[in-house]
């Protein structure tokens, strides 16, 4: 068995460093891993490339990060309710890569799958298809969009077996299933943890998970 | 009726039961007030959910039933939830029925500007590349004009959401199909004029016959 | 709602014609709609392109459809286990495509999402290279994969509820999900039938399945 | 001990605690019933399983419950069951940690011949191109010699599985380490000599310093 799995603030900090590529999972802060982003906060770590649906808040989701100055890259769909995260990438201390959101997941499934890459007719003819390429295939372009993968996944889970089997709250699954897969070290932010779990109904198999964190009992 | 609810209405029109639709942030979350009860509609949330249900109570919203602006919605019996990577399999695998989306500017070639104003807004095309490409029919859910000044146009200025993916615009004034040879019009509003609607439109339009607009 | 989605024999008849493609779920038979596979034999309808994991065995599965020579075109992932198959191939009244099992779950996802291709390192300087495009990304090579999808699938699912929403038996679960995503109609045969299912545990929506066939009750 | 037994004891020693394993069908099968008790090693099938149990009695076999070869296994607690997309998602993502494996031939590249005898067998590749692209680690078993000729090769003549994947082979007279510059000897077994390992195989050795089997 992967160690025990359960994770502490100081095991956490010790897999953080500058420059890191961190995946978060979550919707406009639906199935955002809070509490790790917190922890990610406390620990100092800085210029980050984050991977995200999108910015967050302000206040919430990785738009602290973003607020607080630590990321210097955002790998994003939409960035459209963090006024903070536009206005940084109009000065230019924040560099946003605006990719249209289904190319996203599958860029992130790509590198948990192990494909170089798949073809998307999604963004053909749009700011999206910049520096990319375009390929034809039976007669039909596609643009080549290469596998995203993190050195770490933050992922929000609401049940964590005793194994470390996952699933997830109704929308708050969104991007959480497919970074569990793309990420050198997945965390995960479960709010709570079962015995075991209906085989038929696993989402994320507890391979895929280095550490968990339970959202009331441990790790403070 | 104001121009939003003459849209929604019309809209809701060209859905069919059993019809699985995805309603874009804004004017096209109308178009679920307006669908004949007597078909069943499916909608789509591209974060996670078929079935869409009508907002909570503020005190029943659950933070883990969202839609894709973030806000507490509810889901609906036979509704079901599903990942990133599944829903984006859905939309761009062609299972979408209709979407509806507004725009900033759409044109004659049946291209869409929906998600930039380059040095002034640059929000991000979310999933909307997506399902403007993969749903099998595009609808555009939009005031005639802005400020006065025509959105529908010869060709888009903005930068593009979609090249040549758009069926229908439905707009206050009138109905337009796109068709290979440009816009066709199919429906006016009984409050305008063809010469409005033409004054109003940049890009040409080819005038046959055509019907009124539900008033 | 997509008609009333109960499968009769005579509207499944009415759906087939000579020449046409067939996706079957099942993993050597386990998860294969027997059922659907008997209507196909009634019906006599011949010349099919089968795409299946494997040929089946020779009085089950797919291999029904071969020994009675139904089949013109199978493409699988294996035929050890049906030597009629392997015979049919060698005396070439059977065209037998043979795909890595890998690579045709994701070229009949790449079908069902809408996606122009994917790019995999698998079957490199082997024989499923021959023939297939290589493309080199970020300096390694991997083979370009088209999509596959076929006129209907022929589905194995334990439960389908009143919505039409599918899960699934174990592992009869293989191929049946993705294959309910790339045909232009998809048939299902389900164990049983049932009011609702938890919104959380549907693997196939409803929006994708087009006709229901209970093992039990119906259509007879 | 038999050359079954050897091989497969000696490769359960390959395996650590929490990976994620993949047996094929025949000889690497065996490997299960040799890992050490005071480790969790989670089998995976590529059918759509992790958690592989042994075979249950006949009377308890689920027809919907098999291995990769169609036969009836069980569910270990912790286990899960997913579709064969996911299942290579997993495989060929890098998130196998160890497949094992048998061999038609293998060679001094590492490269595996296992599916095919062009004319005679075409049984299929079925997931092992994609199981041996995508393990961290390919241990191939086999005997040494099939009918007294060696099949461990300079070259392949046989079609590929797999073009310079494998790890290490292992046959019940050595264990070999494929490396850039060909084969190593890393353990010879005690009831053989090198002479008669260098005489039952086809490409050169690397001998360097060795160590002696299990008997």
């Amino acid at each position: 068995m992967k160690a025990h799995k359960k994770l502490d603030k100081q095991t956490f900090h010790a897999h953080l460093f500058d420059g890191m590529s961190v995946m978060v999972g979550g919707f406009m802060t639906c199935g955002t891993p809070e509490r790790l982003i917190d922890w990610m906060l406390e620990s100092g770590v800085k210029n980050l490339t984050v991977i995200c649906n999108d910015a967050g808040y302000p206040e919430a989701g990785v738009g602290k990060l973003i607020a607080a100055g630590r990321v210097s890259t955002l790998i994003a769909s939409h960035i459209g309710l963090n006024p903070i995260a536009g206005s940084m990438m109009g000065a230019e201390t924040l560099a946003v890569t605006l990719v249209p959101q289904g190319t996203l997941a599958e860029q992130i499934r790509a590198k948990g799958a192990g494909l170089g890459g798949i073809l998307t007719p999604t963004g053909l003819h749009t700011p999206a298809e910049a520096g990319k390429s375009r390929l034809e295939v039976d007669g039909k372009p596609y643009i080549l969009e290469r596998p995203i993968g993190a050195d770490i996944a933050l992922i929000k889970a609401r049940e964590a077996d005793q194994y470390g089997n996952l699933n997830y709250a109704k929308t708050a699954r969104n991007f959480n299933p497919v970074m569990a897969t793309a990420a050198n070290l997945v965390f995960v932010e479960a709010t709570c943890r079962s015995q075991a779990m209906d085989p038929e109904t696993v989402i994320t198999p507890h391979v895929l998970v280095d550490y968990i964190l339970t959202e009331v009992s441990d790790g403070r | 009726m104001d121009a939003k609810t003459i849209i929604a209405k019309r809209i809701a029109r060209e859905l069919h039961d059993g019809d699985l639709v995805n309603l874009g942030i804004g004017l096209p979350t109308w178009v679920a007030n307006h669908i004949d009860p007597a078909i069943t509609v499916h909608l789509q949330s591209e974060n996670g959910l078929i079935g869409l249900g009508p907002s909570p109570d503020p005190k029943d919203a659950d933070p883990d039933l969202t839609n894709a602006g973030g806000q507490p919605v509810t889901l609906q019996a036979g509704g079901m939830y599903f990942d990133s990577v599944t829903s984006f399999g859905i939309i761009r695998g062609g299972h979408v029925d209709v979407t509806v989306l507004g725009a900033l500017e759409v044109d004659a070639e049946g291209s869409l500007a929906s998600w930039i104003v380059p040095g002034k807004r640059v929000p991000g095309m979310g999933g909307a590349m997506d399902l403007v490409v993969g749903a099998r029919k595009v609808i555009v859910a939009t005031t005639h004009t802005n400020q006065g000044k025509p959105k529908i146009k010869t060709r888009c200025a903005l930068p593009l959401t979609a090249y040549r993916q758009v069926n229908l615009i439905v707009t206050e004034l009138a109905v337009l199909e796109v068709r290979e040879d440009g816009l066709h019009l199919l429906e006016l509003h009984p409050d305008t004029t063809l010469d409005t609607v033409r004054a109003l439109t940049e890009a040409p339009l080819h005038v046959g016959t055509y019907t009124m607009m539900e008033g």
